[in-house]
């Protein structure tokens, strides 16, 4: 389980968050949507030790994340899929997610996590040897939560994972998020495509300009008149 | 009306030195590549100015080193000698250490009438005639010696020439050794050159050197360059012949096995033993007294240049002026320890060459060639 | 065997002795340069510190009994000391706060520092080292190849061999690999930035401690400077066989040594005298633009053409 | 709208226009013709060659096969910049702005080519140099009044919030003076009320200055609602192209591309989790209206 | 607001004046006597360093690529001015010192800009660590030919034959003279900037592949740049070479290179302001320290890393000086204005505020000379 307690956070002056606090249940799909800079990147930031925090707290499983040093975060069981996918370019394909089983202590399951990932995102088997850096947009967001999945994570935090992808593919992402869920993986999803991301979500949170605006249950937020004007473009 | 901007003024027509110190000032490379030399100057220096003052002085004032650093480079040293020029109560520089610097500060001397005595700048184009003088002998002389040391003492017919392109010193005593040795009938049968005076590979050049038969190879270089990588790298191309270098071997640096050494021979100011001039034992046992080391060529040259100045001043009188000091250098006759001269008009001395041979290793008085 | 021939063989031995130094030199660069893209110009002057340590260790060494090359152990301990702490007190800082500029400033201002504290401490002269090796040369009638000439080949090959597999199949090197590319992504694997930055600086400045050894064994004589033009070449030999890459280090070395040294022994034959073996400098960094201008990426370098 | 086609010369003619790289095909026999006014969507799975075409007319890449002309003027093999000076402009996939000018000197820059003071001018601040630096700073203002970016005119470009960045790209863009745009995708990461927005300022500028606009976009209620035509791609290949309606219904493109209609679970979305919300084609439907 | 503050003629006119007064400055400090040779040698030093690290700035600042190879540019300037200027005093030609020395100059200066663009546009092609060591690359070719070259000579192998010696130039250089040519290269290098050209260099710097797609023929404004930087390392060779008296291959070797490179990055790249005042500190450092003799170095090489760890934008970052600006502050006192100065301050807006801020730089070239002497 994690929980966030007035998470505040600022970059110089500029402060991004503004004292936030959430939940996220185990094996739960929680949602955090919000326009754009209202704060969702740096908040996923913090709980994964990219970004440090000012003020608050978050715990995870009983530790600490803001004592925790980043590197370690991974091992705690929490998988990031950051914004703007961040794969490693010069690698290929395989080795990117061969990098995502790196804080494994046992490496013998990678050729079976492999095959597992190749199911998922059967393009990726097709382009196993080139270069990640020459992938396509979309090919690049498969290997990112390919890569994800490869540290057999108890939780995953994904930023934006349909940002330009093909209408198919967003829906087999959404399908792949659900289908982790029936695994007993949490998600926390960030998305601007707040429409489909709340059809998922057993909760969801609302964030704008840093500050949590209105939370509760996905279905209720999707009907909810305000957000439906804000963020479903009704 | 620029006049004042102008860098050619003159302002200073130096007054006496006023007060009861005499400033003598210093510029000589302390820091790069060229170090080692001056750092043997200062002490030169050091140890002349502790010495004067121990005996009361010049013209009963106590003598002040004000000695500055010009890493080698012109900028560095011409801004360094203009601080010394600046100040009134200096009434002579000693330095700088190479040509390279040496060379930038001349036309200061003249500009500031301040008379500059370089211990060891051997470069025949720095001459000015005017306020620049040295203290050692120039390169073209220092190679037309070692040409007839060649020919005459070691009797060979075939030399080679290898030197720096990047150095004014090195390829300017090359010069000079290949054209006097044409002269004396010797065949040059083969000129090499390198990219800088300091580069550390040299065996490509002295593989043809080797190939072209010559019984001599006169290789101007550093001591630096010249003890652990020419020496070695000719003996390990299987040259065999006689090496020949120019002042810039004093304190050769020796690597290996000592008897690859063996059969060469450098020009140079001053040798420890030589028992022809008496001064030189004295220099030694106080130079070991104050430093606890024994005291190189240029350490020599440093000691000289300092009496030399004493001996101008004292002769231009109390109320010395500039111009005064710089009359009483001009011509002026002197016994130190790198040899008795006198100064000619374009204000290099002309004096005696020795000739070190390394003999196990160790440098040993070969013989003094006289100038002609 | 020909007079001629023999030349050209031993000149090409020549190239390789101080190519497979160089090459040791470029292994550190392209290390380094490949995880933080900085080019450390302080390297060149690791090999300082390294000779130094040399210089000082060896006559204890000998004395004791042991080889003369048993020095490598405290010259490796030294610089990899050196290059962590170099990293950890200026790189470092100025990684998380400055630009690519001001880092390459702050590795000029470490190599001046380095030079100017080892003035200061040894002075500004030269000095010797004792002699390292005792190799025998190999002989083929007239031809003489020197021992240490190809145990620095042999060497640097190994080394060379060594980096490639650590770096590709150990999980150290992949971390090195996955740092280098996106500091961020590799925290989320779960590397240890910093530690990594570190460990590839350790490896560098080993490395140019081992370079030192053999460059000491070579061109027997330390000054504070000596690093300088050495380092200037090899990170020239770095960049041509494509700095970020092994193998290309060790060529890019190499190729400079063999360029350095047939031009010194035939340019002034082949240009009738106009060119003469002076140019030689000029020459190898002519060869390193002509070769950048038609690979930008050097000889075994990647092309990273930006995705547009 | 559709009296476009029936206009003189297509502003953009492509014909069997190909690349490869090292052994990839990335795109291949791509035509395309686009006369003034029109609006074409370029729309495929990812890592079809959508974003190699636009590399391909704007010379970032040379092809490898074929040829394509601007009004009529060859253009394979000329550099980006003569591209853009012979009236092609884009925009990137991603935001690629000069991030440390401002936001008015960004579009400035895309004017440049306009004015023609030269170094003198500018050194010796002659009055050429005054009246076109005013005249430019006017126009740059009235370009960004469009985007309602005029009150950011002096901020620092990296200071703007996505979306905004976003809309100077294309003012930028628009700034060269170019006849056909080319948007790669620029909705995305945007949420669906800024996406409205952004539908609104393609549309005026279209409307505008009369030019073409090719599209790249995977929101297809974005495509659906402006574009005239559509043309698919898929691994380099169109494999289909037409009207909004036809291509929402042809099998291969919603098999490729779309993915199939699973409309049965649509109305379950909101109760049951499980299932994404997949309606796309119905969307898609709406939007082509 | 903008009523109460001057007038884009106004700042111009403020700026000359501004100018004028550090020339009045200049030119008290030589006639009282007050600089002696030294202070005025150092002052020389330090207007030859501005117009080498400010002209450097437009390629490292403004265009953002890294190059190591200015020295190069400036010995071509140095070694053409002092061989023109010996011919033409062996041929009996422009006998005016004067004219002499800026003819020579100039011709530096053309000479070193034709390499520049010979250089420039191959080398060009690479970026950042790649052009920095090609640029070095160049830089250690020219020094080699240089050095080998017979009418160079090295440096003065042979005093006897005619052309070859490099040393005995004639010390032409005026610091009058010389003050104004470096004026006007601030006062280039700063239109240059704040123009459509600057704007088009800065686009280039920031994402190159988007100025190509905005129509900006990149390749020739990389090599405009190169050759405008090169144009005055040689003009500042040339006055050097006349200066100084005399040449030394060395000079085009990269550790001068990068002495240069350090200033401008000490400064703050693109900020003019910043190169002037390194130039001139930098310059001035080395001769304070001199009392340390030994340990200089060293400290300044640490003097060096601090900067870079806690300031390593530079010290002026990108911020611009302003005489203009100072006057209206002092005069027209309003918060707004003061809010402008603030943001500008923090590096936020680069050069928004273009009108009142005109010939800055060129105002700091001056007051800052001010502060020198
Ligand atoms: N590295 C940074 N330095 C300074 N400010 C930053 C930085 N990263 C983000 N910000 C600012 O923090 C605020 C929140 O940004 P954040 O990226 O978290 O938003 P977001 O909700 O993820 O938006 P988006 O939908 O665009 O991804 C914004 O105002 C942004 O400008
Ligand atoms: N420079 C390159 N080198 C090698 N392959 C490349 C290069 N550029 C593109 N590709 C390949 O060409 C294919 C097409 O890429 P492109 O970027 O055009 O896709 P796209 O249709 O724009 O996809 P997306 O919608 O995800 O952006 C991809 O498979 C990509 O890997
Ligand atoms: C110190 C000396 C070796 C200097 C040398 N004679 C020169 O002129 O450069
Ligand atoms: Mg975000
Ligand atoms: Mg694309």
């Amino acid at each position: 389980m994690l929980e966030i307690k007035d998470l505040c956070v600022s970059y110089g002056a500029i402060e991004a968050v503004k004292g936030i606090s959430l939940t996220v249940n185990d094996g739960e799909i929680v949602s955090l949507i919000g326009a754009n800079g209202a704060g969702k990147t740096t908040t996923l930031h913090t709980i994964t030790g990219l970004v440090p925090a000012k003020s608050g707290s978050i715990v995870y499983d009983g530790h600490d994340l803001l004592k925790t040093h980043a590197n370690k975060i991974v091992t705690l069981g929490m998988a990031h899929v950051p914004e703007g996918r961040h794969v490693f370019t010069r690698m290929t394909v395989q080795e990117n997610l061969e990098m995502g089983a790196f804080s494994l202590k046992d490496q013998s399951g990678l050729g079976k996590d492999l095959e597992m990932v190749f199911d998922y995102f059967p393009r990726l088997k097709e382009r196993r040897r080139q270069l990640a850096g020459t992938l396509s947009g979309g090919e690049q967001q498969m290997v990112a939560m390919g890569r994800a999945l490869m540290s057999h994570p108890k939780t995953i935090l994904m930023d934006e994972p349909s940002m330009g992808l093909s209408p198919l593919l967003v829906k087999e992402i959404f399908n792949i998020i659900v289908t982790l869920r029936k695994e007993g993986i949490t998600v926390l999803l960030v998305e601007q495509n707040a429409k489909m991301a709340l059809s998922i979500a057993d909760r969801a949170y609302v964030l704008e300009t840093g500050r949590i605006t209105m939370e509760g249950k996905a279905s209720d937020l999707l009907h909810d008149e305000k957000v439906r004007k804000a963020y479903l473009g009704a | 009306g620029c006049s004042g901007g102008s860098m050619d003024d003159s302002s200073s027509s130096s007054s006496a030195a006023s007060g009861d110190t005499i400033t003598i000032g210093s510029v000589t490379t302390n820091s790069g590549t060229a170090a080692a030399y001056g750092e043997a100057e200062v002490k030169g220096f050091e140890l002349a100015v502790s010495e004067i003052n121990a005996k009361g002085g010049i013209n009963g004032k106590k003598v002040k080193l004000e000695s500055l650093d010009d890493k080698g480079d012109a900028t560095e040293a011409s801004n360094a000698y203009n601080k010394l020029a600046a100040d009134n109560s200096v009434l002579a520089v000693a330095g700088p250490t190479i040509s390279a610097t040496t060379a930038a500060v001349a036309p200061l001397a003249d500009q500031t009438k301040l008379v500059t005595i370089a211990p060891a700048a051997t470069a025949d184009s720095i001459e000015t005639g005017n306020y620049l003088f040295r203290t050692c002998f120039k390169d073209s002389y220092q190679g037309e010696v070692a040409a007839r040391f060649a020919a005459e003492n070691l009797k060979v017919k075939k030399v080679a020439v290898l030197y720096g392109t990047g150095d004014p010193y090195s390829s300017g005593v090359g010069e000079a050794f290949a054209k006097a040795a044409e002269k004396l009938g010797m065949q040059v049968v083969d000129k090499e050159s390198s990219s800088s005076a300091d580069d550390t590979e040299y065996s490509a050049q002295l593989q043809k050197i080797q190939a072209s038969g010559a019984e001599l190879l006169y290789a101007p270089y550093y001591y630096s360059v010249a003890g652990p990588y020419i020496i070695p790298q000719a003996r390990s191309v299987g040259f065999e012949g006689y090496v020949m270098g120019p002042d810039g071997y004093d304190g050769l640096k020796l690597t290996g096995d000592k008897s690859q050494y063996d059969k060469t021979f450098y020009t140079t100011h001053y040798s420890a033993d030589d028992t022809s001039n008496t001064k030189v034992q004295d220099f030694i046992k106080s130079y070991k007294a104050k430093n606890n080391a024994d005291p190189n060529t240029f350490a020599a040259l440093g000691y000289d240049t300092i009496y030399m100045i004493k001996q101008a001043i004292e002769k231009a009188g109390k109320s010395a002026t500039r111009e005064d000091v710089r009359n009483a250098v001009a011509g002026m006759s002197f016994e130190g320890v790198t040899g008795k001269f006198t100064m000619d008009k374009s204000g290099s001395p002309t004096k005696s060459v020795i000739v070190l041979e390394l003999k196990d290793g160790k440098p040993v008085y070969n013989t003094t060639v006289q100038p002609k | 065997m020909t007079d001629q021939i023999i030349m050209f063989i031993s000149q090409l031995f020549s190239g390789l002795k101080i190519g497979s130094v160089y090459a040791l030199v470029a292994l550190g660069y392209t290390m380094v340069y490949g995880i933080i893209r900085l080019i450390n110009f302080a390297h060149g002057d690791f090999i300082m510190v390294g000779a130094y340590v040399l210089m000082l260790t060896i006559p204890a060494i000998v004395a004791a009994g042991l080889p003369a090359w048993v020095a490598i152990v405290p010259a490796v301990l030294v610089c990899v000391a050196v290059g962590i702490i170099v990293e950890k007190a200026a790189y470092k800082p100025v990684r998380e706060k400055g630009n690519s500029m001001t880092a390459l400033i702050t590795a000029i201002a470490m190599s001046l520092l380095l030079e100017n504290g080892a003035q200061a401490i040894f002075g500004a002269d030269f000095q010797t080292v004792p002699t390292i090796f005792h190799l025998p040369s190999i002989a083929f009638g007239k031809l003489k190849l020197p021992g240490d000439t190809l145990l620095t080949i042999v060497l640097g090959l190994i080394i060379m061999i060594g980096l490639q597999l650590f770096v590709k199949f150990t999980k150290q090197g992949k971390a090195m690999r996955a740092v280098s590319e996106d500091k961020e992504a590799a925290v989320l694997m779960g590397i240890n930035v910093n530690s990594t930055i570190a460990l590839t600086f350790a490896i560098g400045s080993g490395l140019a401690a081992v370079a030192s050894l053999m460059y000491c064994a070579a061109y027997p004589q330390v000054s504070p400077m000596m690093g300088a033009m050495l380092g200037l070449k090899a990170f020239v030999a770095a960049v041509l066989g494509g700095i970020g890459s092994i193998p290309g280090a060790m060529i890019g070395g190499i190729a400079i040594g063999l360029v350095e040294s047939l031009t010194k022994a035939y340019i002034g034959t082949i240009t009738g005298g106009v060119i003469t073996s002076a140019f030689s400098d000029a020459i190898v960094f002519a060869i390193l633009i002509v070769v950048l201008l038609v690979k930008p990426s050097g000889i075994m370098g990647k092309n990273e053409g930006e995705k547009v | 709208m559709t009296d476009a086609k029936n206009s003189e010369q297509p502003i953009l003619k492509a014909e069997h226009l190909g690349i490869t790289f090292g052994g990839l095909k990335a795109v291949s026999d791509f035509n395309m013709t686009i006369r003034k006014g029109e609006l074409i969507g370029l729309i495929g799975p990812n890592g079809a060659g959508k974003t190699t075409v636009f590399n391909l007319l704007t010379g970032v890449y040379k092809p490898t096969e074929g040829d394509f002309w601007l009004d009529g003027q060859h253009m394979n093999g000329k550099k980006t910049y003569q591209v853009v000076r012979a009236g092609i402009a884009r925009t990137f996939q991603n935001i690629r702005l000069f991030k440390q000018l401002t936001v008015e000197q960004n579009v400035l820059v895309a004017f440049d080519e306009s004015f023609s003071y030269h170094m003198g001018g500018a050194i010796f601040r002659t009055p050429r140099f005054w009246k076109q630096e005013n005249e430019m700073h006017a126009k740059a203002m009235d370009l960004l009044k469009i985007f309602d970016l005029d009150g950011l005119a002096s901020t620092q470009a990296a200071n703007l919030p996505y979306g905004q960045q976003r809309k100077l790209e294309i003012a930028r863009a628009l700034a060269t003076g170019m006849k056909l745009l080319l948007l790669d995708e620029p909705a995305a990461g945007m949420n669906p009320t800024e996406t409205e927005d952004l539908l609104r300022c393609i549309n005026t500028i279209r409307d505008r200055f009369g030019i073409a606009i090719l599209l790249i976009e995977h929101d297809m209620s974005l495509v659906m609602s402006v574009c005239q035509r559509i043309q698919v791609l898929d691994y380099g290949r169109t494999i289909a192209s037409g009207t909004p309606e036809e291509i929402a219904n042809n099998p291969q493109v919603i098999s490729a591309y779309l993915g199939a209609d699973d409309s049965d679970d649509a109305e379950a979305d909101s109760t049951d989790h499980a299932t994404p919300e997949p309606s796309i084609a119905k969307t898609m439907q709406e939007g082509a209206r | 607001m903008k009523k109460s503050m001057l007038s884009t003629r106004q700042s111009y006119l403020v700026c000359f004046l501004g100018i004028l007064a550090s020339f009045g400055v200049v030119m008290a400090l030589c006639e009282s006597g007050i600089a002696n040779s030294y202070i005025k040698g150092i002052m020389m030093t330090a207007c030859i360093a501005i117009i080498m690290t400010t002209s450097l700035n437009l390629t490292i600042g403004v265009l953002g690529q890294l190059t190591l190879g200015c020295c190069g540019f400036e010995a071509i300037g140095a070694y053409v001015a002092a061989l023109a200027s010996k011919y033409m005093v062996a041929a009996g030609m422009l006998v005016d010192p004067t004219l002499r020395f800026l003819v020579t100059t100039l011709l530096g200066g053309v000479v070193a800009c034709v390499f520049g663009i010979l250089i420039g546009i191959p080398a060009l092609r690479l970026h950042g660590d790649y052009l920095a060591i090609i640029t070095l690359g160049f830089g250690e070719i020219i020094r080699v030919i240089i050095q080998n070259l017979k009418v160079a000579g090295g440096m003065g192998l042979d005093k006897g034959a005619a052309g070859q010696a490099l040393i005995g130039i004639e010390r032409t250089a005026n610091l009058y003279i010389v003050f104004w040519i470096m004026i006007i290269t601030v006062v280039v290098l700063f239109m240059f900037g704040r123009s459509r050209y600057g704007r088009a260099v800065k686009a280039i710097r920031d994402d190159e592949i988007a100025a190509g797609a905005s129509g900006l023929n990149t390749t020739y404004l990389k090599v405009l740049v190169f050759a405008i930087s090169a144009f005055f390392a040689g003009i500042a060779g040339g006055i050097f070479a006349q200066y100084i008296g005399s040449l030394n291959p060395t000079m085009a070797g990269w550790l001068n290179s990068i002495n240069y490179v350090i200033m401008v990055v000490f400064g703050g790249m693109g900020s003019i302001t910043g190169s002037i005042v390194s130039a001139i500190g930098l310059t001035i450092l080395p001769e304070l320290l001199r009392a340390f003799a030994d340990y200089r170095m060293l400290a300044y090489s640490v003097v060096l890393v601090l900067v870079m760890i806690f300031r390593p934008q530079g010290i002026f970052g990108s911020w611009e000086f302003s005489l203009p600006r100072l006057v209206n502050r002092l005069l027209f006192r309003n918060p707004k204005a003061e809010a402008e100065e603030k943001a500008e301050a923090a590096g936020k807006t680069d050069d928004a505020a273009e009108t009142g801020t005109e010939t800055e730089a060129a105002e700091t070239a001056a007051t800052t000379e001010t502060k020198e002497a």
